[in-house]
């Protein structure tokens, strides 16, 4: 499937990029973090993170459909 | 007035308290956090706030909707600057109206510690001796350094 | 730049608040008290505050004093009205900075309460069904009706 | 001894002046409040007010001096 990925902080900066489309076979957050911190030299472990799908948060087991933004949501550090 | 949101120039306090105003209300509580020239020892120079907005605005609007159902207030307001800000820049403000002052105090310091733990907007702080970085929500440096 | 004064006239929260920036101030905590339109159920019109005014401003400043002693702020200023208000109008004010929010909100909150326990200033209400009445701290009235 | 005294709220009204100056042979705070309170018919126990003497908080045992400004301060209400 065809997953549109941004990036914030510390992950835009390590995958060099604010955001990609992917193709994956990933069907959760869960296996699609494995590949792309992988892919991209990730450190966090996913329970550091927190994920979104379509502009909501949701767990890491959300099943996934062809088309979904997905963000993993690094420690938050506002205010 | 109500609500919350991501502000990329300088946030309008005077506008923010007048929002506020109303008959009923006997306290207004207002937090105000800005950039410091030092964390835990480190000379800053400047920050970036980088948000991700749709996100940011939905959760800091939940967090303001929480607090008028769990307090007894009157109206509750939140604004995060997003962007460049420089040492002594108004990076977040808070305001709360009530008829009486407990609730303004409690419900004004539960939204920035909520605003802080949940909305998915990060601080990345230029030293004085040129590193900079994302930070942690405990203020320790995160990606490059980990 | 910290203290206490009484005010005879608008009190100025803008320049309040600019009084207290500094590039060491992370936090800053601000606490109005306006007139409301009601007090226990009774409409009110306006009301006038009276001071004792030496011991009024000497113990307001010993009040601040001891708030820059107690808590780890930076700066701490509070205003209290005096004479007539109308509904709305500004009756005190109490800005606090610190490096930390944990310090600015209980020292502006020690503040208004120390305030309001401790220095001779009165309130005479007036209601809207023609009575008026000096307050009790727990807002009962006093005076003629007791 | 000769007296100033100043009056604020209920006390001002009920006294119907916000100051006056008196002779007494009171020698502290406390025996010039049961003197002026028969005299206006102040209804405030002593417990329920503080008292001041030349512009600072002081107690109702205090050795008062001639010329000494004196105030009864009734619970306050600002804020």
């Amino acid at each position: 499937m065809r997953y549109r990925l941004l990036y914030f902080a510390s992950l835009a900066d390590l995958a060099g990029r604010s955001s990609e489309d992917v193709q994956s076979t990933a069907a959760d957050p869960a296996a699609l973090y494995a590949e792309l911190a992988e892919c991209h030299g990730f450190t966090f472990a996913p329970t550091r993170l927190r994920v979104a799908v379509n502009g909501a948060f949701t767990d890491w087991s959300h099943r996934l459909a062809d088309g979904d933004e997905v963000v993993f949501i690094p420690p938050v550090s506002g205010g | 007035m109500s609500g919350f949101r991501l502000a990329d120039a300088a946030i309008d306090v005077h506008a923010g308290l007048r929002a506020l105003d109303d008959p009923g209300s006997g306290a207004c509580v207002t937090f105000e956090g800005r950039v410091r020239d030092r964390n835990e020892g480190r000379g800053v120079l400047r920050l970036d706030y980088q948000a991700y907005p749709a996100l940011a605005e939905a959760e800091g609007a939940a967090v303001v909707a929480e607090a008028l159902v769990r307090f007894e207030i009157r109206a509750a307001t939140a604004v995060h600057r997003v962007g460049a800000l420089a040492v002594g820049d108004l990076a977040v403000w808070v305001g709360v109206s009530a008829g009486h002052r407990d609730a303004a105090f409690a419900a004004c310091r539960w939204i920035i510690d909520e605003v802080k733990r949940r909305v998915p907007i990060w601080k990345n702080e230029h030293y004085v001796d040129g590193e900079s970085g994302w930070l942690h929500p405990d203020n320790s440096p995160v990606g490059a350094r980990e």
